[in-house]
């Protein structure tokens, strides 16, 4: 019988604990309207940098995140040009493959390409997920970053070519146009496709 | 028991039946004839300087030019640790089973039988279960397994 | 009477089944309420991690192995690079160390939290594993903001870990430690002297000593059944020696005693995050290793202490940038199999019990 | 009595068109059943919605906050997403019974309130068996989730109905010997008498004015509790083992029913508590007899919402020794004393 009066006691307990709580202050967020400050360091949607000064990429086509890549996200063409320099034909990023490891961040020794704290990328469409180097920059356009890059290669506009394919023909005069203080509106990344 | 005298006492007391490895790192490892496996197991769990209780990990290799099966035990009494290898032929690999001494061993012989296609002999259920249960395509950890859809991840 | 009579039925509880924890699927042989016989089926999660780090350099497979075990991914992270530390004979900074005590001992915190949840859901109280999240929600984001991510981690590298804690880090790890140490009180409140929980766990699910070591059981189960072993105790790695620590052990081997150690787990390793942050050095936090690592030719069998028992992977290698052979084995795996041993003749309540107490996490199992 | 029972005032008010005889009879009963099925359809909306915000503040989340202030029209969208549903047929379903199941359960939920007085007058008829009534037409419930079971054609289905078939006959047991003590003290079996019988005084409550009242009362929660299948003794459903149990092959509208079902039959056991043990409407002051109703109904509801969201769930077998070895010998020696105390007169009426 005591057993029960005991049993009875810890029960009420019990509602006592969980009855504290409802007068606590609920924990989440309601999510659309409030958003939770990312810390610096998150590993989010990856971003190509553009150039402090000039807006033009960091890329310079080493393939270095490349061969990084543990899941082969990272598909850049890259062919040497007359120069022996690499020019950058092609860099694409497939968020269907990217595990979001930070590898290819590490790799990079020129301050290419980042993991933001960005995370609203959703898209019904699994083709949207493949971002081509226009998308990649335009959205890393306003990520602060600290530059790798030794004085003398951030000084020469190493502006790489963008010709990947005739749909985007355009874009690379655009990117040139649009300064990095003027891209406010490019920091929610885009669903829609970039053709 | 550290590794020296660990060492020094299988060498003196399993002379005939481990062979020093040279391969293994850390801890201790074993070469065991495939014959002599459950001996020198149930000798091992039942030395009472060892009292080997504990069936750590068993997973196979495959060297391409043999197989080897490879036990990780150890002993929650005395706290050591040891690694027995057996090495197989590459044609009809096939070793007994210790699921007798450790039940433990059950699942990793089956995974093993599974992936590797190294036969156990005596075990009581081999049957896929990692797998699909249609499974026809082989033995996929092997080393030259290939399949019509498998893609290697590009070599940089 | 004679003419009455039971019939056996077969009752399939998973692949999708709320309790299973992901992916399993028991099949069950029942005598109305009472499990006959169980037999676990697994490989719904087979992702082939083992072929597929075959295939990539020792970096590259730190982030495969996150997706091994993702509760703990910290001691994934670990235990790999441990092995290939082994295997090259590196030295881990001092600091490192520590860093990685921190973190390992946090995420194991933040997964029993993950137990206490949905041990208790499991039960049927659901409340629990919304305050378990609450608390494990502060664990994570000081990972994230250590990483940046907040399940797969990919910090401890072969050689030290990839990036130093912040500065806010410390202040915020304390406030998070002795928060935890006080919720868990509040758990063991809520839930303990609880009599319907004491119904549903005392004496349910009893597994001895000896089968337990004979099934390889390791972690807390093992110790709830009263068998002191504790890989960082027993088999020293990282600087483990340098904490003081209780080993909870437990004697009767249920599901209150599984639930109970880890509870006790948690507070053990509030105690070790603390005594790492009072005492951690400055220093380099990688020590130096190239971007082709390549440690020379030969195996190891690493393993360490896991929130889920002992994790280990051996590997093996032929002085390639790759790895040659590396198998991982978690916990979780014997744990599995050893289910039918002691859940045969109880109720399908209790099944649900027995396993919620193992916290098999199937991606482990299935790798 | 001031106030007129509603049901004479209905009739009077409609004798005054002329109406007379069994039309009259048929067409008020008629409208006080719409109006009742009206109100408790809202308030299962309203409690669906209650609990979800009080569960949701218990663990500090919100709840529901989209539709209107703090969700309130959530419970709404939810019925009329689940009315658009599509209404997934199991192949081998047993026809009739899968399709009976939920009706039975509704009219099982919704017949109990012809004898439950919201407040003074406020009955659609005043039966002299009244308890009893409720007591028979709530078992019906039963029924409906065995037929549940049976017609999924599904073995967690048929677990879940067996056990709940189990379980709501166990407990019927000390449910009836805890109202028993009541009705012995009320000298009555009608509702409106059990109420009036605790008018005055709140310590003339049953709770307070029977000798061991509050063990019949907590003895009744409990059993009560167990009738309308809720945690810590809803292992009919028991998601975590049976994953839904007796619904698990209902979708759409049908679930909705069961649903709308389980929301009316935690209001009906927490009115029949208040009815047996809490007075009632009783209450003091100035304010309507069916606010007090009200009040002491979600007060216990609350306390209901509380049970649920804090304990475990109980093992089935547990649950019937809990019945047969605990709630059984406490319930009939309540009987037993009740009855002494009676017979001596050791009681106050005040």
């Amino acid at each position: 019988m005591l057993d029960y009066i005991k049993g009875f006691i810890e029960l009420i307990k019990g509602l006592g604990i969980t009855g504290k709580h409802l007068g606590m202050h609920a924990v989440t967020l309601q999510y659309p309207e409030e958003k939770d400050v990312m810390p610096e360091r998150s590993r989010g949607v990856v971003v190509l940098l553009s150039d402090k000064e000039d807006g033009s990429l960091n890329c310079t086509g080493c393939l270095l995140c490349m061969k990084a890549c543990p899941t082969a996200a990272i598909i850049i063409d890259a062919p040497r040009g007359e120069d022996k320099k690499r020019v950058l034909k092609k860099f694409e990023l497939d968020f269907t493959l990217c595990c979001y490891c930070g590898l290819c961040e590490e790799a990079c020794n020129f301050s290419a390409l980042k993991l933001t704290g960005k995370y609203e990328y959703s898209t019904g469409d699994k083709d949207d997920l493949l971002w081509d180097v226009n998308k990649l920059q335009d959205v890393g356009r306003d990520v602060d970053y600290e530059d790798k890059r030794r004085k003398k290669v951030a000084k020469k506009p190493a502006k790489p070519v963008v010709d990947a394919n005739a749909k985007v023909e355009d874009k690379p005069a655009k990117a040139v146009e649009i300064k990095p203080t003027e891209s406010a509106d490019d920091t929610k990344p885009k669903t829609e496709g970039e053709a | 028991m550290n590794n020296e005298e660990l060492k020094a006492y299988i060498e003196s007391n399993y002379a005939s039946l481990m062979t020093f490895c040279e391969s293994g790192k850390y801890d201790l490892w074993f070469e065991v004839k495939a014959d002599n496996l459950v001996r020198v197991c149930q000798k091992l769990k039942d030395d009472p300087e060892l009292l080997i209780d504990y069936f750590c990990n068993l997973g196979g290799v495959d060297t391409t030019e043999n197989f080897e099966a490879v036990y990780n035990l150890a002993s929650s009494k005395k706290k050591i640790r040891i690694d027995l290898k057996v090495v197989l032929p590459h044609e009809n690999p096939s070793v007994d089973s210790v699921q007798t001494i450790w039940p433990a061993a059950n699942w990793y012989e089956r995974e093993m039988w599974e992936l590797y296609g190294i036969q156990v002999n005596n075990h009581d259920n081999l049957t896929r279960f990692l797998l699909p249960d249609d499974w026809d395509q082989g033995y996929p950890m092997r080393k030259d397994w290939d399949a019509p859809d498998f893609i290697r991840f590009p070599d940089l | 009477m004679s003419d009455l009579r039971t019939e056996e039925y077969d009752l399939n509880m998973g692949p999708h089944h709320p309790s299973t924890h992901g992916v399993c699927r028991l099949l069950l042989t029942m005598d109305g309420e009472r499990v006959v016989k169980v037999v676990p089926y697994i490989g719904y999660l087979h992702r082939a991690i083992e072929k597929i780090c075959e295939n990539r350099s020792y970096a590259m497979c730190i982030p495969m192995l996150d997706r091994f075990e993702y509760v703990t991914s910290m001691s994934c992270n670990q235990v790999f690079s441990l092995a290939a530390e082994r295997l090259a004979g590196i030295e881990v900074p001092e600091r490192a160390e520590y860093l990685r005590v921190i973190m390992l001992e946090l995420n194991r915190i933040a997964s029993h939290l993950i137990f206490f949840g949905t041990t208790a859901m499991d039960i049927g109280a659901l409340t629990p594993f919304l305050y378990a999240l609450r608390e494990r929600e502060d664990i994570i984001d000081l990972f994230e903001m250590t990483c940046g991510q907040r399940l797969t981690y990919n910090y401890i590298r072969i050689g030290g870990v990839s990036k130093d804690i912040p500065e806010e880090f410390t202040p915020r790890c304390r406030k998070t430690i002795a928060n935890i140490t006080e919720k868990v009180e509040e758990y063991k409140r809520l839930l303990n002297g609880n009599p319907i929980w004491k119904m549903r766990t005392i004496g349910i699910g009893k597994l001895d000593a000896d089968l337990a070591l004979a099934y390889g059981a390791s972690g807390p189960i093992l110790r709830a059944s009263g068998v002191d072993y504790d890989l960082r105790r027993d088999d020293p790695y990282s600087i483990y020696d340098r904490f003081d620590f209780n080993i909870p052990i437990y004697h009767n081997g249920d599901v209150y005693d599984r639930y109970m150690i880890r509870l006790d787990e948690i507070q053990e390793s509030c105690k070790i995050v603390g005594q790492a942050l009072d005492s951690i050095v400055e220093g380099p936090i990688k020590a130096k290793v190239s971007p082709n690592f390549k440690p020379p030719a030969g195996e190891t069998y690493t393993r360490i202490e896991n929130s889920r028992g002992e994790m280990g992977v051996h590997l093996v290698s032929d002085g390639s940038k790759k790895p040659f052979r590396l198998k991982a084995r978690g916990g979780s795996y014997p744990h599995l199999q050893l289910l039918p041993e002691i859940a045969t003749n109880c109720m399908i309540a209790d099944l649900v019990a027995i396993f919620a107490s193992f916290d098999v996490i199937l991606p482990e199992v299935d790798r | 009595m001031i106030a007129i029972g509603i049901t004479v005032a209905l009739t009077e008010l409609l004798g005054s068109f002329g109406l007379s005889g069994g039309l009259l009879s048929v067409i008020t009963y008629t409208i006080l059943a719409a109006g009742t099925f009206g109100l408790l359809s809202v308030l299962a909306l309203f409690l669906v919605w209650w609990e979800r915000k009080v569960a949701g503040h218990m663990q500090q989340r919100f709840g529901p906050m989209r539709n209107g202030w703090h969700g309130w029209y959530q419970t709404l969208m939810d019925g009329l997403k689940l009315l658009q549903k599509e209404d997934i047929l199991v192949a081998t379903r047993d026809k009739v019974v899968f399709f009976w199941a939920p009706v039975m359960c509704c009219i099982a939920a919704f017949a109990a309130y012809i004898v439950i007085p919201f407040g003074d007058g406020l009955i659609v008829a005043d039966l002299n068996i009244g308890v009893l009534y409720i007591m028979a037409i709530t078992t019906f419930t039963v029924i409906a989730l065995l037929m549940a079971g049976w017609g999924s054609n599904n073995k967690y289905a048929l677990l879940g109905g067996m056990r709940s078939a189990a379980q709501v006959v166990s407990y019927e047991v000390p449910m009836v010997a805890s109202i028993l003590v009541v009705v012995l003290y009320a000298g009555s079996l009608s509702t409106v008498d059990i109420v009036n019988s605790q008018s005055g005084n709140f310590l003339n409550w049953n709770i307070f004015r029977l000798p061991f009242g509050p063990i019949a009362f907590i003895t009744f929660l409990i059993a009560a509790v167990a009738e309308a299948n809720r945690t810590p003794f809803d292992l009919a459903e028991a998601e975590q083992e049976l994953v839904a149990g007796f619904n698990i092959e209902y979708s759409g509208m049908k679930f909705a029913m069961f649903f709308l079902a389980e929301f009316i039959n935690l209001f009906t056991v927490s009115a029949i508590t208040v009815i047996l043990f809490l007075g009632g409407w009783h209450g003091f002051a100035f304010i309507p007899t069916f606010v007090w109703f009200f009040m002491k109904t979600f007060a216990i509801v609350f306390l209901l919402i509380m049970v649920r969201w804090t304990y475990p769930r109980m093992r089935v077998d547990q649950l019937m020794e809990f019945a047969w070895k605990v709630l059984v010998p406490i319930t009939f020696l309540n009987i037993i004393v009740a009855a002494i105390f009676k017979h001596f007169g050791w009681y106050w009426e005040l």
